[in-house]
């Protein structure tokens, strides 16, 4: 085993994590492990922008953007946090801007903004253009933007490292052991520092916008190191996925006008969500289209619907959603300027994740008990900004608000914590056997149907309407490929850039963190975002006005605890669109 | 659909050359060659290496060499090509693995054109001005994914992986192009160097290969013409 | 893999020199070939040719041809060579030498020839 | 695929015609410094080498250089009037223009070629 010294490790490469590189970089020593090239993050596939009350295109104001997110996440949301989100993001807008993400302009030759769902002035009254966007692009271009700064900035990458345990003793995060994909050799990185910015896990649906990558390593991480793990019943599903692949697109398509129609070539939004119609909030959106769906609206009686976005003229199209274009073109071979798109519902964010507080600390109890030297932020974290949905737009705005944030914070305390301890034997040994023993599997089991069949059930039994049934027979079914998954095997017996090791690793993980999904959706009795249960159809704020946290005990058993919402402004309401 | 696929075998673990190995995929319509990749490698060889991540053409993880042409595999139908599929490695680049090349000198190349705003004043508290039509001009130079397939086709660089190479130098572009941008002159000692844009000579295959179809080439010429504009 | 820095030979003076000697060599070769080829009989024949190049004028014009396209050649020959000696620095001096060599002397050969001739 | 579009095989061509020439170049110097041998070290030389064949390599030199040169304008439009995008068309339009040009050379020197 190699070993490596810095005193700030940051695992993965994605906006959140880049930020958080390149603001601690500016005084500490930063090295970044990234189980793909820092390019290939799943960031770069954000489209439609990020959101910030500049009102450079319309009377905007961070208390809108506040009022908004609280809204959009139905209240579910901590009010400190999303206070701080909505206000840290118009600086962070003009930093990125100067840091050279090449943002679209407006006339006056201010960052460009454009209309998303759940974008709205005047606390909720009309719609107003908060997303600050590169064509279509913007996530590609900040993921870009930042991975060239921290190359500025001296940071250390290692790429092509995979995380397979965190080092935690006595309450405080030394370290790490990783996997370099190339070699097959496990490193052990120490570190005063460790921040997780591995992004979310959608990968364990069927149908998902998500990349091969979104398996949610570090979920798994923290709660085998019995950290635990917040409001994992709240996942989004972006209403507009490409059919019958899921790739994503964007709500810009929406945002700049298209409109959706079922079977009978009705605007079928008009049932749902009366004023605010396509530009309703996600959650809202993509119930209505799986009721469509469940009814026998869809497209020819499919699984699909039809986004159009053909009257906006070709013009429009190609100057403002050219991916889109290219996309629809490549995947679906459709011309968008002539023809209608075909859309499903598609697992897209996950708005639970890795407890922390403001200064994204690992909450080890998930309330107060920081874990030492361990770090959070981006999708894989839970502040929590989003509530039970996030809102359009705030993820990558969470992602660079909270990864510099935490970039920041790191920095300080690294100067304050002191050297960096001593390598410790015994759990890189553990890490080590663990792996070995992995890598000798030679049971009868197929990784490929274990995953194959979680894909499948969480897409049935945990998608966007849920039953007390569905979600008892997913534990049932989960334990069982757990179960099974000791008996895998695999043939591949070579060190060099084992990718069917990896693939075992990620299936492991997403084991791990399904389980705590569908308990805590099974334990929710209520609808609230997202989580949409038919056998409770009312939110309810009298029980279920607290975030779930799910631990894992040492005999491998999931507990859950609660705890309550904060609440500053706005006080809860019903949400109508 | 039934259909075969060549593939690039080499893990210097376990034979020294590298070889061809086929395998017969049923493919299901829509099915791109990322998704049979994926399927062989699930069903019928575990032990194949590739590189996959965003499956959209955004991450550029899965350049390789598709039928002779270098593309992203998971935007290549597989209905749209013909015979027998023959899958490769990025050519140029020293393989890792199977399809996986080694891509850690390209990356260095990208560091060492600066690719990152220089700019000659400090910022406000609001953002810079820069109009939609200044804006334009880094339009076919910023969408840039990384992917290699450029680079990796390029004969000035097969002969010479010390050539900073299409892409990097597109990157470079990118900034030099930017009105935000005051960097010309603390990029010439690479640009102007035995490796940089006088390598470069007007072959076109980096256009023929990019994926997201932008032009390396003329992104070079400009940064020629800016050197010309700086020198004269 | 190591990205050289500081300029080397084959910078923007020399691509500019080669875009510049291109362009004069088009007229330059036109005239020449003309001359020597078309407004004369096809035979190349001495007294033609020698009372022609004893001229002060064309003495003028051939060292001028004489030198742009020996700059344009031999700059060329070096470009090519440039583009596989990158990573052999010692090869790359020696042949440099030869083509500089090869150049001069060439150059020098074609100056005795033009400058002292008498018909 | 790479080797073998218009891209490829101007620059391909472009560098072979380009060595040959210069080739050729070092050549010409060394046979025409036989004027300073006087009339007769130069007409030694020119009957050693004016014959059907040298014709033929003379021809293909025009056709070389013709080519070297007309590629040369290509590649200085694409360098300074940014039309990169139609370097393909341009392409057909040069091998189109030596084409001619060099059958005009041809055809020229025919009758030379037959009456010697």
């Amino acid at each position: 085993m190699e070993h490596h010294r810095h005193d700030v490790v940051v695992v993965g490469a994605g906006i959140a994590g880049l930020y958080a590189a390149m603001k601690a970089g500016e005084s500490a020593d930063v090295g970044v492990l990234s189980k793909v090239y820092p390019t290939r993050s799943h960031s770069g596939a954000a489209q439609g922008g990020c959101a910030a009350a500049l009102g450079n295109e319309g009377n905007d104001s961070w208390e809108f953007h506040f009022y908004d997110t609280v809204r959009g996440g139905d209240f579910l949301g901590d009010q400190d946090a999303q206070e701080l989100l909505v206000k840290e993001a118009i600086p962070v807008m003009y930093e990125m801007e100067h840091l050279g993400v090449p943002f679209s302009r407006t006339a006056e030759g201010k960052i460009a903004q454009r209309p998303f769902g759940g974008h709205f002035a005047d606390f909720g009254k009309t719609a107003v253009k908060r997303a600050c966007y590169a064509a279509d692009r913007s996530g590609h271009a900040q993921l870009h933007c930042l991975y060239e700064q921290s190359l500025k900035q001296g940071v250390r990458f290692y790429n092509e490292f995979f995380v397979i345990s965190l080092i935690i003793e006595d309450g405080t995060c030394r370290g790490l052991v990783a996997l370099e994909i190339r070699t097959g050799v496990l490193h052990a990185f120490w570190a005063r520092a460790v921040m997780l910015a591995t992004g979310g896990y959608a990968r364990a649906w069927r149908v998902t916008s998500n990349s091969h990558a979104n398996t949610g390593d570090g979920l798994a991480l923290v709660a085998a190191a019995g950290v635990p793990l917040e409001d994992m019943e709240f996942v989004q599903f972006h209403p507009t996925g490409l059919y019958p692949h899921g790739i994503l697109i964007s709500e810009a398509a929406r945002g700049e006008g298209g409109y959706l129609f079922n079977n009978d070539g009705m605007r079928f939004m008009e049932k749902y969500a009366k004023s605010k119609m396509e530009l309703a909030p996600r959650d809202v959106v993509s119930r209505a289209e799986q009721t469509e769906i469940d009814e026998g609206r869809g497209i020819d009686g499919g699984e699909y619907l039809h986004l159009d976005l053909t009257h906006l003229g070709e013009k429009t199209i190609l100057e403002r959603l050219p991916q889109i274009h290219e996309l629809v073109v490549k995947f679906a071979g459709i011309d968008c300027t002539k023809k209608p798109i075909p859309t499903q519902p598609t697992a897209h964010y996950s708005m639970g994740g890795i407890p922390t507080d403001l200064d994204t600390r690992v909450l080890r109890d998930g309330k107060k008990q920081a874990v030492e030297g361990l770090f959070a932020s981006g999708e894989c974290a839970c502040v929590s900004n989003h509530g039970a949905n996030r809102l359009g737009t705030n993820s990558t705005l969470e992602a660079a608000v909270f990864g510099r944030r935490g970039g920041m914070v790191m920095a300080r305390f690294v100067k304050e914590a002191g050297p960096i301890l001593p390598g410790a034997e015994r759990p890189t040994r553990e890490a080590e056997e663990g792996f070995e023993h992995l890598c000798a599997s030679s049971g009868p089991e197929s990784a490929k149907r274990i995953r194959a069949e979680l894909q499948a059930s969480m897409t049935d039994n945990v998608g966007i309407f849920r039953t007390a049934a569905k979600l008892q027979k997913q534990v049932a079914l989960i334990r069982d490929l757990k179960a099974r998954f000791e008996n895998v095997g695999i043939s591949d017996r070579s060190r060099r850039f084992n990718t069917e090791i990896t693939e075992l690793i990620e299936l492991k993980y997403m084991l791990d963190f399904s389980e705590v999904i569908a308990v805590s959706a099974l334990a929710r009795e209520e609808s609230r975002g997202a989580h949409s249960r038919n056998d409770y159809p009312k939110r309810d704020d009298n029980q279920w006005l607290r975030h779930t946290l799910a631990f894992r005990e040492a005999d491998g058993s999931l507990r859950l605890d609660y705890k309550p919402v904060v609440i500053t402004r706005f006080q809860p309401e019903e949400r109508k669109y | 659909m039934e259909r075969q696929f060549k593939i690039y075998r080499f893990n210097p673990e376990a034979a020294p050359a590298a070889s061809f190995q086929t395998y017969t995929v049923d493919i299901q319509h829509a099915w791109t060659v990322l998704d049979a990749l994926n399927a062989i490698k699930w069903d019928q060889d575990g032990s194949l290496s590739f590189r996959r991540s965003c499956r959209h053409g955004i991450c550029g993880s899965c350049a390789m060499k598709i039928n002779g042409k270098n593309g992203l595999a998971c935007e290549v139908q597989v209905e749209s090509l013909k015979g027998v599929i023959t899958v490769e490695p990025l050519p140029g680049f020293k393989v890792i693995r199977d399809l996986v090349t080694d891509m850690d000198g390209f990356f260095s190349h990208l560091e060492a054109v600066k690719p990152w705003l220089i700019a000659g004043t400090p910022p406000t508290d609001k953002e810079r001005v820069q109009s939609p039509e200044d804006r334009k001009l880094i339009d076919g130079l910023y969408e840039c994914i990384l992917c290699g397939a450029c680079t990796s086709a390029c004969p000035s660089y097969w002969v010479n992986d010390d050539f900073l190479g299409p892409a990097a130098l597109l990157k470079a572009a990118r900034y030099v192009m930017d009105t935000r941008d005051d960097g010309l002159t603390d990029r010439l000692d690479v640009l102007d160097s035995r490796n940089g844009i006088w390598r470069c000579h007007t072959i076109f295959n980096c256009v023929e290969a990019c994926p997201k179809s932008l032009n390396p080439t003329e992104a070079i010429v400009k940064l020629r013409q800016k050197l010309a504009a700086l020198r004269i | 893999m190591t990205v050289e820095r500081g300029r080397g030979s084959g910078g923007f003076w020399w691509w500019m020199m080669q875009r510049v000697t291109g362009i004069l060599l088009f007229p330059v070769l036109m005239v020449h070939y003309v001359v020597t080829h078309l407004h004369t009989s096809h035979y190349v024949e001495y007294d033609k040719i020698a009372a022609r190049v004893a001229t002060p004028a064309w003495k003028f014009l051939n060292i001028l041809f004489l030198t742009i396209v020996l700059l344009h050649g031999l700059y060329g020959v070096w470009n090519v060579l440039l583009d596989y000696l990158s990573k052999r620095p010692v090869l790359r001096a020696v042949l440099y030498s030869i083509v500089v060599t090869i150049g001069l002397a060439l150059y020098v050969l074609g100056l005795v020839t033009i400058v002292p001739f008498s018909a | 695929m790479y080797r073998w579009h218009p891209g490829y095989l101007a620059w391909l061509l472009n560098r072979v015609t380009g060595l040959a020439v210069t080739l050729y170049l070092g050549v010409h110097i060394w046979v025409i410094h036989h004027l300073s041998q006087g009339r007769q070290g130069f007409d030694r030389v020119m009957h050693f080498i004016q014959s059907p064949v040298t014709m033929v390599f003379e021809l293909l030199l025009i056709g070389a250089v013709l080519y070297h040169g007309i590629n040369g304008v290509r590649i200085m439009l694409v360098e300074f009037a940014g039309v990169s995008r139609h370097q393909k068309v341009i392409f057909v339009g040069v091998l189109a223009f030596t084409g001619i040009l060099f059958l005009s050379a041809v055809v020229a020197a025919i009758p030379h070629l037959v009456s010697h």
